[in-house]
């Protein structure tokens, strides 16, 4: 039992960081259609960022907390004016195009962004500096770290945060408007390009406390981190059903948890014909099985409003 | 009038017989006007050749019935494991390779089916993901198939996989006849051009069927192709299972060409570049996804040979270390592309004013 | 008229959208060789009935016979292999494509040339494809717009856009031939000329089912009418009794209401 | 208040608005009628930026509103009612009315219109917190305009009010755009039921085919043989 | 229309290739002097120059291009080396050049930067790093008969194919999971062993071995788990490998995921003691998992540096030139003075002449002795236990190989 609840831990945590990237997924897809598949690379370079400032901070004597803040701050400065620029050098000019030409222009960026970022960081395997004193705790026999209470927390925190802000603000309730009928809202009075500009400024602004999440949870970094973790984040945003807040989440926790579950006991439930080998087919296996019964996802609209 | 529909290549054959005899001229002198560059070059259009190859067969699905495919790969390592099961020591199986490579295009058709059956009703950017999924689920069991009972031999991949022989003749040894003296890779060559040009009629000949037609109805308006009576559920299927054999065949002659065939080669970044050949070249259009394959092949290699005295040339000394700035480049030459021509850089003439008008 | 055989019998087809009734139990008859219209105003169900006579809805309840056989059509393309073919309300033609071709693609529920076919070029391929093109070009010249045949569908006039969905339409060997407003958006001159196709297919053996809003045009060509208001049948007669019917003009003019 | 000069329209080759001309006068009603597809619903479209046009010019009280872009014509003090209601369906009730006052910014007198707004239409009152998805054909409808009024308008574009609504629906909206009228609003009415229209409006355009066929007071225009054969083929 | 489409598409098509074709020809040809060495004239100056170029081949962009970069790092410094050396063959001073290739880890562009290589004219080849572009590249150069060393290329196949022209100074899987196989159940006493490989051809080929070795010598494989190269979360498999308590986990794979996997375990409360191959056995381990690192037992090929004189003084002029040793740079130094030593043996550049002088070697590198079996592979190859003591590799046992007399 020790073993299932320890499981739901390492899967929550997973789940926590799939999520916050998957908003980033979700939120430009929902109001322009678009997947931008370099997002990834904006989660690796808030990863980078925060990186450098902490290791330049780290001998100047202030506070490791203090430190760890002024590194998500700038990490997040800087992915925000990545978003910005994104969108509006690669991906504005491209509104009418047909709809694979951004798909392309995306890979494009990604590329760009990984050897840029190879160019800065090199290409070994980066150490990222441990700022906060790992503390382990025991709960009936499964054991977490503070650092995962304080990732589950912040990205919990950043969810409710961004809830609010889609639902309660006027800039929230531009974008929900745009997203489901731009025509109209531009009636209303709504600067259609503004708010996309903002949909990619925020999602990269989650990207980058994503990108921080990562680093410090796993202490690692490296150019290519964002990939995968783009891949994994983008199933679940779709198997949450694309587009929809509340799906990105639930689809990163879910992901998350089907990994930590799948690796954990598919194995044994198979004769190990299926072992931990397979766990990164978990997650699509079960994709295509919830898209079969729900082809827009868990939360997604029954009748898209887009084709 | 009827001509022009019917649009017959007996026609063309006819009226172009000049072009035609320089452009065999022109096919016919490439590898050994590429040999005096070295080997290497020769190499290079091979795999170009065969990009060209997986390049048209995703054309059908992507360009022809507008079905995005991101897991097309999976085709691609079908054909690779098909042959090198069946032709190499792992087995002891050793069968000729027009044995093999029908096999392996059959053998992909089928995938495609089970690959498209279940998925053909989600919509465009939920298909992207599964098929992606799919592909990358093939290359999972690939990679793990060496237990419990050894299949594919996992990671470590197959080993000394036969070349294409006929008779004596084998594709993977320089030999000599007629007083000319022809290396492996240029016999590849000749090989690789001959099924390119049949690949290339079979793909003109399907766009201008029967077929060719239901697809394109499909992708300009489904429901109105279901209302003139197209069964777009099996249309749309046979588009896979066609651009599966392609892949298949492809794999096959890549297997044969290495001799070695490890799940690395059937990653994701594979079905990616394949997707950018066509979007690049110009979606649906075959000579642009000719080009969108030959440029894309080559402009990486022609980068690792160029950008170094470019940037002795611009800077007099190296500034940043070639690798890094070679995929730079070419990560900024695809948005560069898709910002000034984006229905890429050949696209149809209809494509290109489809484009013009949603522009304005 | 008694010994007419029927071509299309619709019975009690009902169908709802969320809580709305867009169909309440509609029954009509459509008699072989007639053009038959089916009016009412705005929203009032004449489309819905359309889509699920045509496979594209499917109705709750209620059933099409269609040529002495139950119509299970749960799919467009197999109504459009019974015999059924239809035009869109707002044209959905093949833009990119030339208008011989838009008309050839509805030659494909008729031809049979494969994969196999398409690559060879056989003799028995080659010679389908040379029929599908003289067909193609015969139903232009049908509807009037052949000298438009290699122009891309969506640079036609509205007028012709309208033909060329009806010669794709026919290209289907249609018993029934459904129209969905033919003449919306159409001038004076184009509905006359409209008036003279339908005439012309019907006496070719086609049997027309019409939906329009163009009421002049409806008394003109059907030789019966059914009106339709909030998803129920109002009426259902010859053209001059239909037009006098106190209902029907109340659904029009939007009369006093209680 | 309003020039509309040779406006046209076209999709592709094919032309929707063939140069009309009109004008809507400052406080006064008027209606836009023509069967399905003659024009008058791209004509709004035009009006309110939706859709570039091929020519023309229009101008609201003296400036050219071709050259703005949509966002920018709701602080002129235009309001469009789009054909098919344009809801936000995912929004609530109240969230759409909020909608509609986006471009302003005095919160108190924002609050102050909203109740008013509710006041008009208590069904919407009853219906605030639900997704405007969910609503009834007529209450989107009286949602939309609803919004609209939200801005503060001058002059508001209604497109279609009457389309696929229940006879006692139709009646309900209309009484409430006679009501709006008789407050003082400029308005401009596009719609299909030419006998509602020609009721509730001072002056009248008849399209047909993109052009304006005839023009009159609105009283004449209904009893006019012209328009009752148009509509039914006498 | 249509009728032109056929030649269209074909003059795109020859249009492309002719480009292609072309393209090279505007090529400089890097550095003229390509020498055909044997037909090289002697010349008449006293000490006259020649130019021999080594090839090698790494993945230098994508997700392990920091191992690519320190592999050429280390043939870079064998070159520089030998230089300052001034190297005499046939009465030559030799200038030794490097041609540093990037074959992205991708088994086509291996092909083709590996007949790039012999078009160049290469003496010789060092290279590739991972097994899956070694195999298909050895084919090239066996056809060009031109001796290739790889020098972390650990999969047996890849001398099995039977060309006399592969070598490989790094001991295979077999040999090296034997060793640690043992050395977990012998020395370390444990009954119970986990296994864990990120499914590269070098991570399941040696924990493959190592069950083997473990199960050989009475241990039990309580788990069998498996990752990826890129992944860096294991806490999953690390909860399931907790519950079946092991006394000892193998990992199968490189630094990158043996970093972290060791924070992870020590979060996770697993107490068993942490070994690995020479995949993570190297610096950039005990940098990645900081403290995490202590007492992990791994091994690397070759004698450790305190018994080779060569090797102490390496790793301080490396770390000096480049930066930390990643892994396998020490053994890509090898490989090029293996090649250069067989050179002198042979007093010949040309592949045809020295090359069974490669397969006679007996030299002392940085890495231990080398010699090569029949097959090309290292002849009693040596593997050294070390353990991470205060951040550091400490030996704490070598076998096979034998020590350089001094």
């Amino acid at each position: 039992m020790d073993t299932l609840l320890q499981q739901l831990i390492n899967g929550l945590t997973l789940g926590a960081v799939y999520a916050l990237v998957a908003l980033g997924y979700t939120m430009v897809y929902g109001i322009i259609g678009l997947i931008n598949f370099a997002h990834g690379e904006v989660v690796m370079i808030g990863t980078m960022v925060a990186f450098t400032v902490i290791v330049s901070l780290a001998s100047s004597g202030m506070s490791p907390l203090l430190i760890l803040g002024v590194g998500l701050l700038v990490s997040v400065v800087v992915c925000m004016v990545l978003g910005w620029a994104l969108e509006r050098v690669a991906y504005r000019p491209l509104r009418h195009a047909p709809r694979l030409t951004p798909l392309i222009t995306a890979i494009g960026m990604s590329i760009v962004l990984q050897n840029v970022a190879m160019i800065i960081w090199g290409r070994n395997y980066i150490t990222f500096p441990p700022m906060i004193n790992k503390q382990i705790y025991e709960i009936g026999g499964a054991s977490f770290t503070n650092v995962q209470v304080a990732i589950v927390s912040l990205a919990a925190l950043v969810m409710l945060g961004l809830i609010y802000l889609v639902h309660r603000t006027r800039i929230g309730m531009a974008m929900r408007a745009t997203a489901q009928n731009p025509h109209v809202a531009s009636l209303m009075g709504v600067d259609i390009n503004r708010v996309i500009a903002m949909a990619f400024i925020i999602g990269s602004a989650l990207g980058a406390v994503a990108g921080c999440m990562v680093g410090s949870y796993y202490e690692i970094a490296h150019y290519q981190m964002g990939f995968m973790l783009g891949l994994k984040a983008f199933t679940a945003a779709v198997l949450g059903g694309i587009g929809n807040l509340a799906g990105a989440m639930a689809g990163g926790l879910l992901l998350g948890l089907i990994e930590a579950l799948g690796a954990g006991y598919i194995g044994d439930l198979t004769g190990d014909f299926l072992g931990s080998h397979y766990q990164d087919i978990f997650a699509f296996i079960v994709l295509i099985i919830v898209l079969m019964f729900r082809p827009s996802g868990l939360f997604g609209e029954r009748t898209g409003d887009r084709a | 009038m009827n001509g022009r529909i019917r649009s017959s290549v007996s026609v063309s054959w006819q009226r172009h017989w000049l072009g035609l005899l320089l452009l065999a001229v022109v096919l016919l002198a490439v590898p050994f006007v590429a040999a005096l560059g070295g080997q290497a070059w020769v190499r290079i259009a091979n795999f170009a050749i065969l990009y060209m190859f997986l390049a048209l067969g995703l054309n059908i699905v992507v360009g022809y019935a507008g079905l995005l495919d991101l897991g097309y790969v999976a085709f691609y390592a079908v054909g690779a494991y098909t042959y090198a099961l069946l032709a190499s020591p792992h087995f002891g199986i050793h069968l000729p390779f027009w044995v093999i490579l029908p096999l392996g295009a059959g053998l992909a058709c089928v995938f495609g089916v089970l690959l498209g059956a279940p998925t053909l009703k989600l919509r465009g950017d939920y298909l992207a993901i599964v098929t992606l999924g799919f592909g990358e689920i093939v290359r999972i069991f690939m990679n793990n198939l060496n237990a419990p009972i050894n299949v594919t031999n996992g990671a470590q991949g197959i080993t000394l996989i036969d070349p294409i022989r006929i008779g004596d003749f084998s594709f993977a040894q320089t030999s000599t006849f007629l007083g000319v003296t022809l290396s492996g890779p240029q016999k590849y060559y000749f090989l690789l051009v001959a099924l390119a040009l049949l690949v290339i009629v079979v793909n003109i000949r399907l766009q201008d069927s029967r077929i060719g037609r239901a697809w394109q109805a499909i992708r300009e308006d489904e429901v109105a192709a279901k209302a003139c009576g197209i069964n777009t559920r099996n249309i749309k299927l046979l588009a896979f299972a066609m651009g599966a054999s392609f892949g298949g065949i492809a794999g096959g002659i890549f297997s044969a060409m290495q001799g070695f065939v490890s799940p690395e080669s059937f990653s994701l970044m594979e079905s990616i570049t394949i997707l950018a050949m066509v979007v690049l070249g110009g979606m649906g259009h075959i000579p642009g996804v000719i080009l969108g394959a030959v440029l894309l092949t080559g402009l990486p290699e022609a980068l690792r040979y160029g950008i170094e005295p470019l940037q002795r040339a611009l800077f007099g000394r190296m500034i940043i270390d070639p690798e890094s700035l070679r995929m730079l480049v070419f990560g900024l030459a695809l948005v560069l592309v898709m910002r000034f021509r984006p229905a890429g850089l050949w696209p149809s003439s209809q494509r290109r004013r489809e484009l013009a008008e949603s522009a304005d | 008229m008694n010994q007419v055989p029927l071509l299309l019998e619709a019975h009690e087809v009902a169908k709802h959208f969320g809580g709305v009734k867009a169909l309440h139990d509609v029954s009509l008859t459509i008699r072989r060789g007639e053009i038959y219209g089916l009016i009412g105003p705005n929203g009032a169900g004449k489309t819905t009935f359309f889509n699920c006579l045509t496979g594209l809805y499917k109705n709750e309840s209620g059933h099409f016979i269609f040529d002495g056989v139950k119509l299970e059509a749960d799919a467009p393309h197999k109504a459009a292999a019974v015999g059924i073919a239809r035009t869109f309300q707002n044209i959905r033609l093949f833009g990119n494509m030339t208008a011989i071709e838009n008309v050839m693609v509805g030659r494909h529920l008729r031809t049979h040339a494969g994969v196999f076919g398409a690559i060879t070029r056989n003799p028995t391929t080659r010679a389908e494809e040379a029929a599908i093109a003289r067909r193609a070009e015969e139903l232009l010249h049908y509807v009037g717009i052949h000298e438009r045949a290699h122009d891309y569908a969506k640079h036609l006039s509205y007028g012709d856009q309208r033909r060329l969905e009806i010669a794709r339409a026919l290209a289907t060997e249609p018993k029934l031939l459904a129209l969905d407003e033919p003449a919306a958006g159409m001038n004076g001159t184009e509905t006359e000329a409209l008036r003279v196709l339908v005439e012309g297919i019907c006496r070719d053996g086609v049997t027309v089912l019409l939906i329009e809003h163009d009421v002049k045009l409806v008394m003109g060509l059907c030789g019966r009418v059914a009106v339709l208001d909030y998803g129920e049948k109002i009426c259902e007669d010859v053209p001059v009794v239909v037009q006098k019917d106190p209902r029907v003009i109340e659904a029009y003019l939007g009369g006093s209401v209680a | 208040m309003l020039e509309v000069n040779g406006l046209r329209v076209s999709y592709g080759g094919i032309q929707a608005v063939r140069g009309i001309t009109f004008h809507v006068n400052e406080g006064e009603m008027v209606a836009l009628i023509g069967a399905n597809g003659a024009g008058k619903s791209s004509t709004l479209r035009a009006l309110s930026r939706l859709l570039d046009p091929a020519g023309g010019s229009v101008r609201y009280r003296g400036k050219e509103l071709l050259a703005l872009p949509p966002h920018r014509l709701v602080g002129e003090g235009i309001a469009l009612v789009p054909e098919g209601r344009g809801v936000f369906p995912r929004m609530s009730s109240l969230e759409n009315l909020r909608m509609g006052a986006y471009a302003r910014n005095n919160k108190t007198e924002i609050e102050g219109d909203l109740e008013q707004v509710l006041g008009h239409f208590p069904r919407l009152k009853e219906r605030a917190q639900q997704l405007a998805g969910t609503l009834s054909g007529g209450e989107q409808q009286m949602l939309a305009i609803g919004r609209a009024l939200m801005s503060k308008p001058r002059l508001l574009l209604l497109d279609e009010p009457s389309m696929g609504l229940a006879p006692i629906m139709v009646q309900k909206i209309f009484e409430v755009i006679r009501a709006v009228a008789s407050a003082g609003m400029t308005i401009l009415l596009v719609e299909q039921n030419a006998k509602l229209a020609l009721e509730v409006s001072q002056r009248g355009y008849v399209m047909e085919s993109g052009e304006i066929t005839l023009t009159d007071e609105s009283k004449k225009l209904l009893t006019d043989p012209k328009v009752r054969a148009c509509y039914l083929g006498e | 229309m249509n009728h032109v489409r056929i030649p269209g598409v074909l003059v795109v098509l020859a249009a492309s290739m002719a480009i292609i074709g072309c393209g090279k020809k505007e090529e400089p040809k890097a550095a003229a002097p390509a020498p055909a060495p044997a037909a090289a004239a002697p010349a008449p100056a006293p000490k006259p120059e020649m130019v021999v170029k080594i090839g090698h081949v790494a993945p230098l962009t994508g997700p392990i291009a920091h191992l690519g970069k320190d592999n050429e790092n280390g043939a870079r410094m064998a070159v520089d080396d030998a230089n300052a050396k001034k190297v005499e063959i046939d009465g030559k001073v030799i200038k030794f050049e490097l041609l540093g290739e990037d074959d992205q880890a991708d088994p086509k562009t291996g092909a083709v930067v590996a007949q790039k290589l012999v078009d160049a004219k290469v003496a010789g080849v060092v290279g590739h790093l991972n097994s899956g572009t070694t195999i298909p590249a050895s084919a090239i150069y066996n056809q060009a008969g031109l001796p290739q060393i790889s020098p972390s290329a650990t999969n047996p196949k890849y001398t099995q194919q039977g060309f006399n022209t592969a070598f490989r100074v790094m001991a295979n899987d077999i040999q090296q999971g034997s060793v640690v196989g043992t050395y977990a159940v012998k020395d370390m006493g444990a009954k119970k062993v986990a296994i864990i490989d990120d499914r590269t051809a070098y991570g399941q080929g040696l924990a493959d071995e190592v069950e083997k070795a473990a199960k050989a010598a009475g241990a039990t494989i309580v788990a069998r788990e498996f990752t990826n190269d890129k992944a860096t979360d294991f806490k999953a498999i690390l909860t399931k490998i907790k519950a079946k308590n092991p006394d000892v986990v193998f990992l199968g794979g490189m630094d990158a995921v043996g970093g972290p996997m060791l924070k992870q375990m020590k979060e996770l409360g697993i107490k068993a003691k942490f070994t690995t191959g020479d995949g993570g056995c190297s610096p950039e381990l005990i940098k990645l998992a900081g403290p995490a690192s202590e007492g992990v037992i791994c091994s690397q090929a070759g004698l450790p540096p305190e018994k080779l004189p060569n090797g102490q003084k390496f790793l301080e002029d490396f770390t000096k030139k480049y930066g930390q040793i990643q892994i396998y740079s020490p053994y890509s130094y090898d490989a090029v003075m293996v090649l250069i030593d067989a050179m002198k043996r042979a007093n010949s550049a040309d592949p045809v002449k020295y090359l069974p002088e490669v397969g006679k070697t007996s030299y002392d590198g940085v890495t231990g002795k080398i010699e090569f079996d029949e097959k090309g592979d290292i002849k009693n190859g040596a593997i050294t236990v070390f353990e991470i003591k205060d951040g550091k590799l400490v030996t704490l046992k070598s076998e096979g190989g034998s020590a350089p007399a001094k």
